[in-house]
């Protein structure tokens, strides 16, 4: 596959729709969330607003180079994501960029943000971002393992590193999804999933209450808006390689819609209702569970 | 041509004729000694090169005009011609080293040292077993005597005990004779053959003979009675008591055994082994130099002696390997004894008087290396050819044994060497003058030129002939002049070379070539940061970098070899020149021998003592012995890579090293162990042990380096230690992708060589900055750096994205052929390590840049300035390296992946265009460049046009919980930055390898110090140790004969 | 209580026992006796908890009265040990080595009257008056209404009543 | 009651000194020589704060202030008993949320700042840092009579009586303590003032910096910080 400009506002397409659809939906999460606690919870748009909000902030700061890259690194992080992963199968236009690089380059890539992100609240000086960081870091080591595990093992069932040629040996049928040909690579993968989605039990990273949120602490105003946005994209991005690698993928929007915000609610039911983890209790937790299963998937393909 | 009998005329004659000379005038004496000695050295030094050049046959000289038995003859051949020249010209140097002594003596102690030169070079040369005796005696006698005319009292008990103890020698020997002539008669020892030994008697005769001789080489155990003379006798005597007695002694014993038949040799090898190991051992614990240095030299005669004990299977090198290993102690030993003359204090450390002085220095390290037997000197040649000949004739025990020895030697000289350049040099603890100078850079002379000769003989490999090695030696001449300039030099010798030799070499041969060679003149670029005239580096560096340069030139084993030393040496020295490195580089040039006696047993066990032997022909080795050579092999290669298990000593090299040298040593070095595995594997291929494949094992160390490398790399607080564990991970990555024996494996591994040359280069030259500018190497000490040197904070930004696989820069493209390669190879299981290294590996690396160039600045640091800017012109060389490299790849690695695919004999990348395809995915390095960097550039804008107008603060405007920062010390989250980590896997840094090593080591110190127990000082007790000493060799060795 | 203080009377210049209703007791005591008493009933008496320790001021008679409450939880006793000491040079002993508690009461009597307690930990570090300049507030001839109508501005339109007048006013307004 | 006594005059003339960690000091750098350090200056940004003007387009600033009025982010920061009060609004009952307001632990992040009770003067140092570390717009909403005329602590030789001498309040929500009901209604009344573009507090504060600076420092006697907290 090669480069034609007419990618260039397909792919701007698919980032603006994903972009609404990540910021819908999590609202519409938080509102279920607030409804299984008895509130009627935030309206829908409210992410909107918070948006134009921090847009709209008059007076800013700035703590030096890096904190003003940092931001910049973890947009650039979400949206490079989405734009080099294969969005919906077949699909003329919604395949991006991804003839840049296959499975292992999008595996990659999603290191770019966090790094920049790590460096720019490191430069704002204030220990509570180092804490967050150092916690994050510590935590992503083991909670990223499974899921290395089980895209080994499904990279050797289906001879491909290609994320495209994954998905269509999925297509024909709900028994062709790596989910019941690979059973055990997916529930490793779960594991990462749900550790590194910054929910609770996992979201130690930010915690709210002995650090304050952790690395973005001193961000605010644009800054904080491009990391919403960020927050919004990210999700679904990483969503989509999950679906893609273990649910037979999307062959349309709706298709997309339905399994996107379904594997999104596994963590954030989890999240609700789960009590945060330090964070070598997470360690412990992945090396204890998920890791074996990952061992399996890997030993059994 | 003088008749040799002269040597003893001239001496007896001036002996006696001092006599003459009034007791007054003392000058004339020794004027006349002087010219005794000197016309003795002429007459032996004219033979010997009338020998060598062949214008001379070995003469027989028959006295008292009778044929023998019924006279005393001599013989004169080379060995002799050789050994008289050591002899007579040490007693020269000797007598000017003894001036002060003998000019107080007076002419007693002229003749005495006259006699005794005599005497030794009587029994050099007598073919006759009386006349044996009575030289053995002269030389007792004379030796107690020159011992007692010191008025130091030890010297007089010394000497007491010596003179007990001789006399039970005497009467042995003397026995023996009788027993010698009642069994064959004659006396002479070349009818000694004539007559069978199996007699009982005639058995019993030459065991005495024998064990005379022997005792008189002051073998282990049988030796407490000589040693106090090497510790207060003065040390130009110790120096001819060691140098030229005992290589006279090892000569006769050697004479007799000759004709006495093979049956001897065992138990001269058994004797000699132990001798030789077990005093080295017990040298470990001697803090006395002159006593180390005796047992050192009874360790050496133990040696020579356990080589006599193979002269069956030297065959006709057999001259060659004892020749090479005595003239290499009796010089080495000689030039110390010499040496310590002007030393004033007598502890180790005392030594480090001669640091003042860099020729001493000099001196001082090149009589260790002779002693050690390092190239370029004879004993290197010697131990090479020995190891093939036990090899072949399946000795190995001896072998290992033997090489055990002079490991241990190697431990106390390096560690005696490491306290003169390091210790706190003693006030005028030098009593330097131009005669003890003059004969100690004899003795440096004769070395290189014996080095030179050992070379050049034919059918070897001189080492000192080749290029490099001639320039290490032109830049030992350009030491005085200014840093700088021989820096320039340094890096056009570099160049030079490498313009030389690089079209002759495959692309995986070049690759390496040029990281090694101008990869060398890039790092070499920050030395000229280095002002004055930094006396000892450029040898050294080049010493590495020629040893590098022939490693690649190498076709044979020895060739490879004798590099793979010389890198060693020169990389050894480098090291030491840190300022806190002195135990570091002491236990780096220890595993660094260590494996080199691994290669060298291996490179034996392969070429079956044939040499010399290609390296290509490494294939051919027999199945049976395949897998033995693989594992000695890669376990010196390791030792080199520092593979978990033989890794203790690189951290502390690597991070106690200087600024400019810790990248050298890191990013280059590193690369020789693996060249070495390609080159082994390329050659054995698969091999298994029991079943167990053992590229499969090497996979398995490679992962677990990889990861514990990593873990105990983000516990460091220092940020070189960092690095250097770093290495040790980086390394393992390499180690495993070289042992998944595919091509795409090899490919990994060579994008390793050259990702981690780069950028492991980079951030140690970065830090090293860091360290020239704030004088610290501790990370929570520094901070908020970034605006103060933003260059070096650039270098390392970008050293720590390609470190850790981040697209789009070129560590990126490292990880996919990793992921490639696993995809079609056998192994699951250690990929798990694997995987986790890679994310542990980010912790280390956001640890280095965070705690250094970000959070809070501190009070010291509020002024520093950039650093240098010639260390900051190799990083930027590099950042722009490593940014082309992100984007064309190929330029490096196309043609070494066609290479390896005409070993494998597949293709399974496709190059098309910018594109990259293997059968599993796909990698297109400039789309990905492109299309990140157009994202980034317009979040930037849109950032940009929101928030153009932010108003800059300063460090402490931080919300701190509405207070405010008290301190930026109390407010810069640094130290045990990953403390969560260390509580969940903090059980990982558990130092169980030290732990091991170190109870080697004081295992061995402990059987040192209970060995030296035994050495009472009692003369009675000596004397008792020699009986039994006598008894339990007759009891073992007539057991074996009868 | 009683027999303790008949007990103590032996040793300690006591003054005589003030009983209160439910366990509570008090006692004077001078200065120098009160370390020697406060050990006694900590470690033989069983007195093991320091309720509090507080000053009164009296500024008439120009004494400062410290009061050490203590507490025996086996006998469910509380006796309080007064000390005058004197207002002018208002200085007492440091008990932190006793009770370690005691030490944040001392700091917070030095703030708020200007009593000294030398070798007390962190005495002169402010508790909760940063930077004030003034007098000890807790002494009695600092005004506390006169100082925060000199410092703090007032809102205008507050008035103040006498609530006795002005429940009259409301409810008699014909002042019947 | 006790009347005022026209004797006490309180002590003018003492002043505190700076703390020891603000003190110029003097380091040695790690070449050795002596460097002076001031901290307030090289540690904290000196600027004074800027009046920022409002959007070019009023229907864009119309828009801003719709948003703004639609997200108020508070600091959660509880000074006396009105602490309490505002936590059931995150609760069923009262659910705060669904007007878009919610609590943010950083100041940088929030724009509401609510004293929610008496302010003795070492927490107005704390609330007035708090305060000027907010990014602006920002909004200040006092609560409870202590706020607004000292309330039951009129004669407290520690407690400031009137908030809007040292923060731009933009609403008083009177009682003691309000209940959450009256606080929702005072936040539905900020909304609207917002909306009309009528808290412009951050610039308030901004033009008449120097008054406000005066009183506050007439009251915090140990000024231990720079004159505005970035």
């Amino acid at each position: 596959m090669t480069f034609e400009w007419i990618q260039v506002p397909y792919a701007l397409a698919t980032l603006f729709i994903i972009l609404n659809y990540g910021l819908l939906m999590t609202a519409v999460v938080r509102k279920l969330a607030a409804r299984v606690g008895g509130r009627p919870g935030i309206p829908v748009w409210q992410n909107y607003i918070d948006l134009v909000k921090n847009f709209a902030l008059r007076s800013k700061i700035n703590h030096g180079v890096m904190y003003y890259l940092g931001p910049v690194f973890r947009l650039s992080g979400g949206i490079g994501l989405i734009l080099f992963v294969p969005t919906i199968y077949g699909s003329s236009w919604a395949q991006n960029f991804s003839f840049a690089g296959d499975l292992v380059l999008a595996l990659y890539f999603i290191f770019f943000g966090t790094l920049g992100m790590a460096l720019g609240a490191g430069e704002s000086g204030h220990p509570h971002s180092a804490i967050g960081v150092s916690r994050g870091l510590a935590q992503v080591t083991t909670a990223e393992l499974p899921m290395a595990l089980a895209v080994y093992s499904l990279a050797i069932q289906y001879q491909t590193l290609s994320i495209t040629e994954i998905v269509a040996a999925q297509q024909g049928g709900l028994f062709n999804w790596t989910l019941f040909t690979n059973p055990l690579a997916v529930v490793a993968a779960m594991f990462a999933f749900v550790g590194t989605m910054m929910r609770s039990p996992f979201d130690v990273v930010l915690a709210p209450q002995e650090i304050p949120i952790g690395p973005p602490t001193e961000y605010h105003s644009a800054y904080l808006a491009l990391m919403q946005t960020n927050r919004a994209i990210f999700p679904i991005a990483k969503t989509i390689i999950y679906m893609n690698l273990f649910f037979g993928g999307a062959a349309n929007w709706a298709e997309f819609a339905i399994k996107v915000f379904l594997l999104y609610m596994i963590p954030a039911v989890i999240g609700v209702v789960h009590p945060r983890f330090r964070v070598e209790q997470s360690i412990r937790f992945f090396l204890k569970w998920g890791l074996p299963v990952g061992i399996l998937a890997i030993l059994t393909v | 041509m003088v008749s040799p009998v002269l040597i003893i005329a001239i001496g007896l004659g001036t002996a006696f004729a001092l006599g003459l000379l009034g007791s007054s005038r003392k000058t004339l004496q020794f004027g006349a000694t002087l010219t005794a000695l000197a016309a003795m050295s002429a007459i032996s030094v004219i033979w010997l090169v009338a020998l060598v050049t062949g214008a001379a046959q070995t003469a027989e000289i028959h006295t008292a005009g009778a044929v023998p038995p019924f006279a005393i003859n001599l013989r004169v051949g080379i060995a002799e011609a050789a050994l008289l020249a050591t002899v007579t010209l040490t007693g020269l140097f000797a007598a000017l080293s003894l001036r002060a002594q003998l000019l107080k003596l007076g002419r007693g102690g002229m003749a005495v040292l006259l006699v005794l030169i005599m005497a030794i070079s009587g029994l050099v040369m007598t073919r006759d077993l009386f006349n044996v005796f009575v030289f053995i005696e002269l030389i007792a006698i004379a030796t107690a005597g020159l011992v007692l005319l010191s008025e130091d009292p030890r010297a007089v008990c010394a000497g007491f005990k010596f003179l007990v103890v001789g006399q039970i020698i005497a009467i042995l020997l003397l026995v023996g004779i009788i027993f010698t002539y009642h069994a064959n008669g004659s006396l002479n020892i070349d009818d000694i053959a004539a007559t069978p030994v199996g007699v009982q008697g005639a058995a019993l005769a030459m065991f005495l003979l024998l064990i005379a001789l022997v005792i008189e080489l002051k073998t282990f155990p049988a030796n407490g009675w000589a040693l106090d003379i090497y510790t207060s006798a003065h040390p130009g005597f110790s120096a001819v008591f060691s140098a030229a007695t005992g290589s006279a002694a090892l000569f006769i014993v050697d004479k007799v055994v000759a004709p006495a038949g093979a049956e001897w040799l065992p138990l001269l090898t058994g004797i000699g082994v132990l001798s030789f190991v077990a005093s080295n051992v017990v040298a470990l614990r001697q803090d006395n130099d002159r006593r180390l240095l005796g047992y050192s030299s009874v360790g050496q005669l133990g040696l020579v002696l356990a080589v006599i004990g193979q002269r069956d299977v030297l065959g006709e090198a057999y001259l060659y390997v004892a020749g090479g290993l005595i003239l290499s102690h009796a010089v080495a030993k000689a030039g110390l004894f010499w040496m310590s003359a002007m030393v004033r204090g007598r502890n180790l450390d005392d030594w480090a008087a001669i640091r003042a002085r860099a020729p001493m220095v000099l001196a001082f390290a090149t009589f260790i290396a002779m002693l050690v037997g390092l190239p370029p000197f004879p004993g290197f040649y010697a131990k090479w050819d020995l190891a093939q000949a036990l090899v072949a004739a399946g000795r190995l025990p001896v072998l290992a044994l033997i090489l055990l020895g002079v490991l241990i030697e190697a431990a106390y000289l390096f560690r005696w060497f490491g306290f003169a350049i390091k210790r706190e040099a003693p006030e005028k603890g030098l009593s330097a003058n131009m005669v003890d100078c003059g004969i100690t850079f004899a003795a440096v002379i004769a070395g290189w030129a014996l080095g030179w000769i050992w070379g050049a003989i034919p059918g070897q490999h001189n080492v000192l002939a080749t290029l490099p090695m001639l320039a290490v030696l032109a830049f030992f001449a350009l030491e005085p002049l200014p840093a700088k300039i021989k820096n320039v030099a340094a890096i056009g010798a570099l160049l030079g070379w490498f313009t030389l030799v690089f079209g002759d070499y495959d692309p995986m041969r070049l690759i390496f070539a040029v990281v090694m060679i101008p990869g060398g003149a890039v790092i070499l670029l920050a030395s000229f940061t280095e002002t004055g005239r930094r006396i000892g580096f450029y040898p050294s560096a080049m010493a590495m970098y020629a040893g590098l340069a022939l490693l690649l030139e190498a076709t044979t084993f020895f060739e490879f070899f004798a590099a793979w030393e010389i890198m060693t040496i020169g990389s050894y020295f480098l090291i030491l020149r840190g300022k806190m490195s002195e135990p570091h580089a002491l236990s780096y040039m220890l595993f660094s021998l260590g494996g080199a006696f691994a290669l060298l047993a291996g490179f034996a066990l392969a070429s079956g003592g044939i040499q010399p032997f290609a390296l290509n022909q490494l294939g051919t080795v027999g199945a049976e012995l395949a897998p033995w050579v693989f594992v000695l092999l890669s376990i010196g290669f390791m030792t080199k890579t520092a593979a978990m298990g033989l890794h203790i000593w690189l951290p502390g090299a690597h991070a106690e090293a200087e600024t400019d040298v810790s990248p050298m040593v890191s990013g280059i070095l590193l690369k020789a162990g693996l060249f070495g595995l390609f080159l082994m594997l390329m050659e054995l291929g698969r091999q298994s042990l029991w079943g167990v494949d053992l590229t499969v094992v090497l996979a398995w160390i490679g992962a677990i380096s990889a990861f514990l490398g990593a873990v105990l790399s983000i516990f460091q607080e220092d940020a070189k230690r960092l690095l250097a564990y770093s290495s040790i991970s980086q390394m393992g990555y390499a180690l495993f992708g070289i042992a998944l024996m595919n091509h795409l494996g090899w490919l990994l591994a060579m994008m390793f060589v050259i990702n981690h040359y780069v950028y492991k280069s980079m951030l140690f030259l970065a830090v090293g900055g860091v360290y020239k500018r704030t004088h610290t190497k501790l990370m929570y000490q520094m901070g908020g750096l970034i605006t103060l040197m933003p260059f070096t904070f650039v270098s390392v930004l970008v050293g720590i994205i390609a470190m850790s696989g981040v697209p789009p820069l070129s560590g990126f493209g490292g990880r996919w052929i990793f992921y490639n390669a696993i995809m079609d190879a056998g192994l699951r299981l250690p990929l798990i390590l694997i995987f986790m290294a890679g994310p542990v590996g980010f912790l280390y690396l956001f640890r280095l840049i965070h705690t250094i160039f970000l959070g809070q600045l501190k009070d010291p640091h509020r002024q520093l300035k950039e650093a240098p800017v010639w260390l900051l012109v190799p990083q930027m060389i590099f950042v722009a390296f490593l940014i082309g490299f992100a984007v064309l790849p190929g330029m490096a690695l196309q043609k070494v992946d066609g290479y390896i695919g005409s070993i494998f004999g597949d293709q399974p990348l496709v190059w098309s265009g910018r594109a990259i395809a293997s059968e599993f995915g796909y990698w297109n390095p400039v789309a990905i460049m492109v299309v990140i960097a157009v994202i980034f550039v317009s979040v930037f804008l849109i950032l940009i046009a929101k928030n153009h107008d932010a108003q800059k603060v300063k460090q402490f405007n931080i919300v701190f919980s509405a207070e405010r920062p008290y301190r930026p010390e109390t407010t810069h989250f640094a130290w045990n930055f990953f403390a969560p980590y260390r509580k969940a896997l903090g059980f990982l840094e558990a130092p169980v390898v030290t732990s091991f090593w170190g109870g080697v080591t004081d295992g061995l110190n402990g059987t040192a110090e209970f060995t030296r127990r035994f050495y009472n000082g009692n003369g009675q007790s000596y004397a008792a140790h020699v009986l039994l000493f006598v008894v339990a060799v007759y009891l073992i060795a007539m057991g074996g004969v009868a | 209580m009683r027999d303790i203080h008949a007990l103590l009377k032996q040793r300690h210049r006591l003054g005589p026992l003030e009983p209160r209703k439910g366990g509570l007791a008090f006692v004077t005591v001078p200065r120098e006796n009160l370390r020697g008493l406060l050990l006694e009933l900590r470690d033989t008496h069983g007195f093991t908890h320091l309720v509090l320790l507080t000053a009164v001021d009296w500024m008439e008679d120009g004494l400062f009265q410290l009061t050490y409450m203590l507490n025996n939880r086996g006998r469910d006793l509380t006796l309080g040990i007064r000390v005058m000491i004197d207002r002018e040079e208002a200085q007492g002993d440091t008990i932190h080595d006793m009770w370690p508690t005691a030490a944040t009461y001392q700091r917070e009597l030095k703030e708020m009257f200007g009593i000294d307690f030398p070798g007390s930990p962190r005495l002169d570090e402010e508790f909760i008056l940063e930077g004030w300049t003034d007098l000890p507030p807790y002494r009695r001839d600092f005004d506390s209404l006169a100082y925060s109508q000199q410092t703090y501005a007032e809102r205008p339109g507050r008035v103040t009543h006498d609530p006795r007048e002005y429940m009259k006013s409301k409810l008699y307004p014909d002042g019947v | 009651m006790k009347d005022v006594d026209d004797k006490f005059l309180k002590n003018l003339d003492r002043t505190v000194p700076l703390r020891e960690e603000l003190r110029p000091r003097k380091v040695t750098t790690p070449d050795g020589q002596e460097i002076e350090i001031e901290p307030l200056k090289d540690y904290f940004c000196e600027a004074a704060p800027k009046v920022h003007a409002k959007s070019y387009f009023p229907i864009v600033e119309d828009f801003y202030n719709w948003a703004r009025a639609n997200s108020l982010w508070i600091l959660g920061f509880g000074t006396g008993c009105g602490a309490i009060e505002m936590r059931p609004l995150m609760t069923p009952r009262f659910d705060a949320y669904r007007y878009g307001i919610q609590w943010r632990p950083t100041p940088r992040q929030s724009n509401l700042l609510m004293i929610s009770g008496y302010l003795s003067v070492k927490t107005l140092k704390r609330a007035i840092r708090a305060y000027e570390q907010m990014q602006g717009p920002k909004y200040v909403v006092g609560l409870g009579s202590c706020t607004i005329n000292g309330g039951m602590y009129w004669d407290s030789y520690n407690t400031i009586k009137r908030l809007d001498q040292y923060l731009p309040v933009d609403l008083y929500i009177a009682g003691c303590m309000p209940r959450p009901e009256a606080l929702l209604a005072g936040f539905m009344e900020l909304k609207k003032l917002i909306k009309a573009g009528k808290c412009e507090g951050a610039n308030k504060y901004a033009e008449n910096f120097a008054t406000y600076k005066a009183n506050q420092k007439s009251v915090i006697k140990d000024w231990d910080m720079p004159d505005y907290n970035w």
